[in-house]
């Protein structure tokens, strides 16, 4: 515990860098440190409504739900956009831990920058925080984010890469899979969509990302964001469920051989033994 | 060492996938996912990986499928070489000692190929198997698993085929790997790829493979009235014309028959 | 040997079952390609029906657990209450995102049957693994770490079916680890398997290959 | 002895922009020389004048193909007028041995002139109406014997570096040559499409045995008596085949859009909502002009100028250059990258 | 330093024979090709690999370290050859022990758990695998085929020495050009039981011990304590059988099954093919008896100390 964050200056809060020097150490001697788990993944957003549509403004998040430690599916349906406030979500990609953390402090921040003003929350004042926050960190926290929610400004979108850069866009997306979603989103776009088509136009660009990109895989969640309701509709599409297994894999017991066994029962077994009057027994409660 | 010759032209590339190859008492069966991709690109979904090469053996190639194809390729000629100088095909024990050999003259610009054979041995009429490493190291065996997901799936055959760490019932003799039905195998084979495809992105789109019988043996566990309910739901068998094998045909073996399996995988 | 992660080796597995869970690790420890203990248990009891499975980095897997071991006591104290699984989930995922850059070279893995409570009286079984800083998955099926990842991946989306009965479930769990580790230079050397009911744990050693 | 600013394979750029070449002179220059004088010959090059991604697509009668008609200087856009279409191959029962455009050599569009109002794409839009209008089992005889006609047409769409692309069309030209030659004095079965492909692929395996590869992706596109060919070949000599193709950075931009438009259109013929199972010639352009414009979006090495090649069974069209009319609108109200308004 | 090897070496073996040069299509249909030749067809007389075909990189050694793991533990390597052994052969008054575990490895992946790692020559001759498997299985075999030839030529058969030697000569030609290969050649000649140690550096010694492998320091502990040169027949084939089972047990990189042979006067003798883990867990049992019986006969009353392990 003795060297502390750079930035927090030693405060107690921040990371801890007391194993680094000797991590160093050891990868310099074996030969590569191990990579940090990061996700291959399709996240987009997109703004709808607004102008003179008639229809009520609003945003819609969508990602897939595939975390991939190298070629290997860690996770099958984990849940990429995280909740900031109530009106603002945010999709993470890149490092999965990074991610859920920087989600979770801005979110809290939020919260506390909420109670102390006693105002609702904006959402470029999440997008700072949080590109101020990766900034510091020159892109060692590898979040790539993108976030967007209704204030009472209006309807916001942002991407937030890693290094702290940020960009405003009607449509964007991010991941391993922004590039096959991207494509649908730059045929397809229109402004003032209303809710439905910017729902189907989310779920057909994650699913662009979840097909074609191998970083990106399993099912489809969406998120819409109206100035007074979010919903989280998650796991929308299940484009990808596994079917039945053709055989039955239970196996005989007996079938592997065990050398030691221990059982300990958690069932305290108790006699009770009425001592004085039957009162006191009444009174012995062993829950 | 590595860093020094960092920017030269790098001759290889992967392109997923795996193989898996499963010998019986008078039947072999091979297949391989059909997806082709290069880093987190799908190149194709549909690419063959498993090439018959006589009426009675089937290789399956994986790795770099450029080297893969060109392998593939050359083998075939020397097999048709052999076929002119001797009138019959050549046995699988022989094609497996020219593989070795065709890899071995590649030692110091390796072939990134792993290859799996698997058919019908000449002499007996036993299925078998075998597999190599990319420059020519072989074994005959059971089963084998090879690829991008041979880790994922090399185990659970050990368990299924080999019956690994199975205690017998009391009273009943010690299991025997050769004494799997032909319909089992096709659903372990059909299970672990649908297992495979579930954990590894490089590994999807569609199954498909060979199944040979030995000479004489019944189709009536793999073709007919009887498979429904028997072989795995949505697998296609279809019978193969020696003719359309692209071996040679005129001098094909008696008997052997080779069945083309085909099953839909997960596409994302 | 690329990394301290592949220095002793040793993997754990943790699968749920009809109201139960059950967690296995190998019991090898090794420096590099030499075995040297073949009863080094990785996996750890945190209460009476929480365990805790840190394979990696031997030194770390002994710092971690006596951290958790302070942690939780601290927890018992001032809470006067035992930890749940999920609680106790993220208080460890923030123990090692504490350390994002320069990590415990550990990847757990959590299993265990919450106490009935007054919110949840009928609690669900609980597992979840975490890479090494921290980010927690929480399948309803199964989760693996260690060495021998890869091989019980494969064999676990094999083997796994739902609802298992605890004596159905201590046969697939340690049929998928015994199936894995025989594929791993650097797991094996014998097996432990705990399978957490509501009324008992049953602690078995595996007889595993021991080469 | 080597350039050391070379970027691994020219049409795997990230997204995130990194990318670079110098275009300093006096680099290539040296480089050059090295590779004319150095005793060791210079087995090592990265490409210099380049052409981005190309596309391939299987629809109703054949294959169509698209390339923009830029060459790139490393970021500078260089040549603006380049075709990357190269009908390489044209034999039919009637002229054996010729192209619908003038020759297979053509390079700079001024040579190749091809003309938008062309005959082909009407003979093969009559040939499909009589193949899906008058067929009756009295046919199955005049099918039979349009098998055996001779016509066969195959077309290559190239990216990458164009004096390897340019080196590529003279062995080849060899290869026709010598073909047409050869048919002139025999009964000479045409070249198929797939037999030209693997003539391609073995010559790029080869050269990359020989490490010294010609840094091209192909996409090769053909149909032979009715049947379509569409393959792939790059400087690996990696082969694929699938209905859908595209190179480079269009294998991540246009390759979703094409296999999500393909794959539509086979559902709804499945369903029975549409005739057959591929696109139309309309449906399969639009396709690729939709294609063409995500790519001049997004590729900052593409060109808004491009050309189709038409491959059915009459022949190989290739189209005038054309543009897509593009969308800035929604630009004009963003202000800022943050918080900014106005 | 193999470079340096390398580019001393004046007439690398490759290029004697490549005519290919500008084939496009490596090699041309010779009658080698056509016919059989037990589908060494690609071979020159010398076996050197006709045509063996080389990369065309300034320092083809350095290509092959960096493309597979084959003479580098590089494990970044895409190319993964089978790797890892324990094999060991001892000369003693019954013949020539020769005794292998069958475990190859790709990084910490068992590849395989069933290779044969003696390679049966010919009747009077064995050749142990250790480091690249392919190298040892294909100059191994084609050994065979020399000492066949050898057979025919003199009517007589191959001396060991000789035997070693041709394989010795072999490797050498390749000399730093990344083969790996540590082998024990084992056979019974004129001169009795035999037995050279041959690796791809080109050493050749002749010796009563060997284990080769990258567990041969734990067989090395169970041989030297056990060994000596009047061991019974039962004696020495156990000694090796327990050898490989502490080596399977200790090294990561060894194990699965034990195949053990015995060279004598009329060839030699397979002895069976056992699992490692079984046999290991047989001596425990044993050890377990043995401990037993020695504190029930001095009377103690069985106390069971501390295990050890």
């Amino acid at each position: 515990m003795s060297v502390k964050d750079p930035i927090t200056g030693g405060s107690g809060i921040g990371f801890d860098f007391s194993n680094h020097a000797r991590n160093q150490h050891l990868g310099a001697r074996m030969g590569g440190l191990p990579k940090a788990t990061s996700t291959g993944t399709t996240i987009v957003g997109v703004k709808f409504g607004g102008g003179d549509s008639g229809v009520e403004e609003g945003v819609c998040l969508g990602a897939d739900t595939r975390a991939t430690g190298g070629p290997i599916v860690a996770d099958k349906n984990c849940e990429k956009i995280h909740y900031i406030a109530d009106h603002i979500r945010c999709c993470g990609a890149g490092t999965a831990a990074d991610t859920e953390f920087v989600t979770n402090l801005i979110s809290s921040n939020i919260e506390l920058h909420a109670l102390s003003t006693g105002r609702k929350p904006q959402v470029v004042t999440a997008m700072t925080m949080l590109k101020q926050y990766l900034f510091q960190y020159q892109g060692h926290v590898g979040a790539y984010l993108v976030i967007g929610g209704v204030d009472n400004t209006g309807s916001h979108l942002f991407t937030v890469a890693a290094h702290g850069s940020t960009d405003k866009l009607p449509y964007v997306t991010m991941g391993s899979g922004s590039m096959a979603a991207m494509a649908v989103f730059e045929s397809s776009f229109k402004e003032h969509m209303t809710r439905q088509e910017a729902i189907d136009l989310v779920a057909r660009a994650i699913r662009s990302g979840v097909f074609n990109d191998l970083g990106s895989g399993s099912n489809v969640d969406v998120c819409i964001i109206k100035k007074d309701k979010t919903e989280m509709l998650r796991n929308y599409e299940m484009p990808n469920e596994r079917g039945e297994k053709t055989r039955q894999y239970k196996f005989r017991r007996g079938t592997t051989a065990w050398t030691k066994e221990d059982v300990r029962s958690l069932v305290v077994s108790e006699t009770t033994t009425p001592v004085a009057a039957p009162l006191a027994a009444e009174a012995m409660d062993i829950s | 060492m590595p860093e020094a010759i960092q920017h030269r032209f790098d001759p290889y590339s992967s392109n997923g996938g795996s193989i898996l190859a499963i010998a019986g008492k008078d039947f072999a069966v091979v297949a391989g996912d059909t997806r082709q991709s290069e880093g987190y690109s799908i190149q194709s979904r549909y690419q063959k990986k498993v090439f018959p090469l006589t009426s009675k053996a089937i290789l399956a190639v994986n790795g770099f499928a450029a080297d893969g194809n060109n392998f593939v390729k050359r083998v075939k000629q020397r097999l048709e070489w052999y076929t002119h100088a001797h009138n019959k095909e050549m046995p699988i024990k022989s094609i497996a000692r020219l593989i070795q050999t065709m890899l071995y003259a590649r030692r110091m610009f390796p072939y990134y190929v792993y290859n799996v054979l698997a058919g019908i041995e000449e002499d007996d009429g036993t299925g078998a198997v075998y597999s190599f490493d990319p420059v020519g190291s072989y074994e005959r065996e059971t089963c084998r698993a090879a690829g991008a997901a041979q880790s994922l799936l090399q185990p659970f055959l050990d368990n299924q085929i080999y019956f690994r760490n199975h205690t017998p019932a009391p009273g009943q003799p010690p299991f025997d790997p050769s004494t799997h039905p032909l319909s089992t195998v096709l659903s372990i084979l059909v299970d672990s790829f649908s297992s495979a495809t579930e954990r590894h992105i490089e590994v999807g789109d569609f199954l498909e493979g060979y199944v040979i019988l030995s000479p004489g043996r019944t189709s009536d566990d793999l073709i007919g009235e009887g498979v429904k309910g028997v072989l795995p739901e949505g697998m296609t068998v279809e019978e193969q014309d020696p003719e359309d094998l692209d071996v040679q045909s005129a001098v094909a073996g008696k008997g052997c028959r080779v069945f083309l399996v085909r099953k839909e995988l997960k596409r994302d | 040997m690329g990394s301290p992660m592949e220095m002793n080796g040793g993997s754990v597995i943790a699968m749920t079952g009809k109201d139960c869970v059950a967690i296995a690790s190998d019991l090898r420890l090794g420096q590099q390609a030499v075995g040297l203990s073949a009863d080094f248990e990785k996996v750890f009891p945190i209460n009476n029906q929480l365990y805790v499975g840190l394979p990696g980095f031997a030194t770390d897997t002994y710092t971690l657990r006596e951290h958790l071991r302070f942690r939780v006591n601290m927890y018992r104290m001032k809470e006067e209450r035992e930890i749940t699984p999920k609680t106790f989930a993220h208080l460890l995922s923030s123990t090692l995102y504490e350390k994002r850059f320069g990590p415990y070279f550990i990847e757990p893995v959590i299993a265990g049957i919450p106490a009935p409570s007054a919110i949840d009286p009928d609690p669900k079984p609980f597992i979840c693994n975490m890479d090494t800083i921290g980010c927690i998955t929480t399948p309803k099926d199964f989760v693996v770490a260690g060495t021998a990842t890869d091989k019980l991946y494969g064999v676990a989306e094999g083997l796994w079916e739902p609802d298992l009965e605890p004596e159905d479930l201590f046969e697939t769990i340690s049929q998928t680890l015994l199936a894995a580790v025989d594929r791993d230079c650097i797991s094996g050397w014998g097996a432990v398997v705990h399978v957490i009911t509501k009324d008992k744990i049953i602690t078995r050693h595996l007889k595993g290959r021991m080469d | 002895m080597y350039n050391s600013h070379g970027h691994g394979h020219f049409y795997s750029r990230s997204s995130s922009g990194e990318y670079g070449y110098g275009y300093d002179v006096g680099q290539a220059g040296r480089d050059f020389l090295n590779g004319g004088m150095g005793g060791e010959k210079q087995v090592t090059q990265q490409p210099l004048v380049t052409g981005t991604s190309v596309l391939g697509l299987k629809y109703a009668d054949g294959i169509m193909l698209a390339a923009d008609n830029l060459a790139s200087y490393g970021s500078l856009a260089r040549f603006k007028d380049i075709q990357r279409l190269y009908p390489l191959y044209s034999s039919s029962a009637a002229h054996p041995g010729q192209t619908s455009q003038s020759t297979a050599g053509a390079g700079v569009l001024s040579e190749s002139a091809p003309n938008p109002s062309n005959s082909a794409k009407t003979e093969s839009e009559v040939m499909a109406d009589k193949e899906s209008k008058e067929k009756d089992p009295k046919d199955e005889k005049k099918d039979e014997k349009k098998a055996q006609s001779r016509s066969s047409h195959t077309c290559l769409a190239v990216a990458g570096d164009m004096s390897d692309f340019q080196y590529l069309k003279k062995i080849l030209e060899g290869v026709v040559t010598k073909e047409r030659a050869q048919s002139t004095t025999d009964a000479h079965p045409a070249l198929a499409p797939e037999q030209i492909y693997e003539y391609l692929s073995n010559v790029m395996y080869a050269r990359r045995s020989k490490m010294n590869p010609l840094w091209n992706a192909i996409v090769l596109g053909g149909v032979k008596d009715g049947k379509s060919f569409l393959g792939y070949i790059d400087l690996l000599g990696t082969t694929y085949q699938a209905p859908t193709l595209a190179t480079g950075f269009a294998s991540h931009f246009a390759q979703p859009l094409l296999r999500e438009a393909y794959e539509e259109r086979e559902a709804a013929g499945k369903r029975g909502e549409k005739e057959g199972l591929l696109l139309s010639r309309e449906e399969a352009e639009a396709v690729l002009d939709n294609c063409m414009k995500v790519l001049f979006y997004r590729d900052a090495r593409s060109l808004n100028k491009y050309q189709i090649a038409t491959i059915t069974d009459a022949g190989i069209d290739i189209s005038a250059s054309r543009e897509n009319q593009t969308e800035w609108k929604f630009a004009e109200g963003l202000r800022g990258y943050g918080p900014q308004k106005q | 330093m193999e470079s340096l090897v390398a580019s001393l070496n004046s007439r690398p073996p490759h290029l004697l024979h490549d005519n290919a040069e500008e084939n496009e299509y490596e090699g041309d249909a010779s009658l080698a090709q056509w016919g059989s030749s037990g589908g060494f067809g690609n071979l020159m007389g010398n076996g050197v690999v006709r045509g063996m075909e080389m990369p065309r990189v300034p320092d083809p050694t350095a290509f092959l370290s960096h493309h597979t793991d084959s003479i580098s533990s590089n494990s970044q390597a895409k190319i993964k050859l089978a790797h890892g052994t324990t094999t060991l052969a001892f000369r003693f008054r019954g013949g020539i022990i020769v005794s292998v575990d069958s475990r190859a490895s790709a990084g910490s992946y068992i590849a395989s758990g069933t290779v044969k790692k003696v390679i049966e020559i010919n009747k009077y001759l064995l050749g142990t695998m250790a480091g690249g498997a392919a190298d040892c299985q294909y100059w191994e075999t084609y050994l065979g085929m020399q000492c066949r030839m050898h057979e025919l030529r003199n009517k007589e058969r191959i001396s060991v020495a000789a035997a070693s030697k041709i394989l010795a000569n072999i490797v050498y030609e390749y000399k730093g050009r990344g083969l790996s290969m540590g082998t024990m050649i084992c056979g019974w000649d004129k001169t009795g039981p035999a037995l050279f140690y041959v690796d791809s550096d080109g050493t050749r010694l002749k010796g009563d011990i060997f284990s080769v492998g990258s567990g041969s320091t734990f067989a090395y502990g169970v041989l030297d304590q056990g060994y000596h040169w009047d061991l019974t027949d039962e004696e020495a084939q156990e000694l090796g059988r327990r050898s490989i089972v502490a080596a399977g047990h200790r090294d990561g990189y060894s194990g699965n099954t034990n195949n053990l042979y015995h060279v004598r006067e009329n060839g030699w003798e397979f002895l069976g093919n056992l699992d490692i883990s079984d046999l290991w867990y047989k001596y425990e049992e044993e050890k377990k008896t043995a401990r037993k019986e020695k504190s029930e006969a001095a009377g103690t009353g069985g106390v069971e100390s501390m295990q050890v392990e």
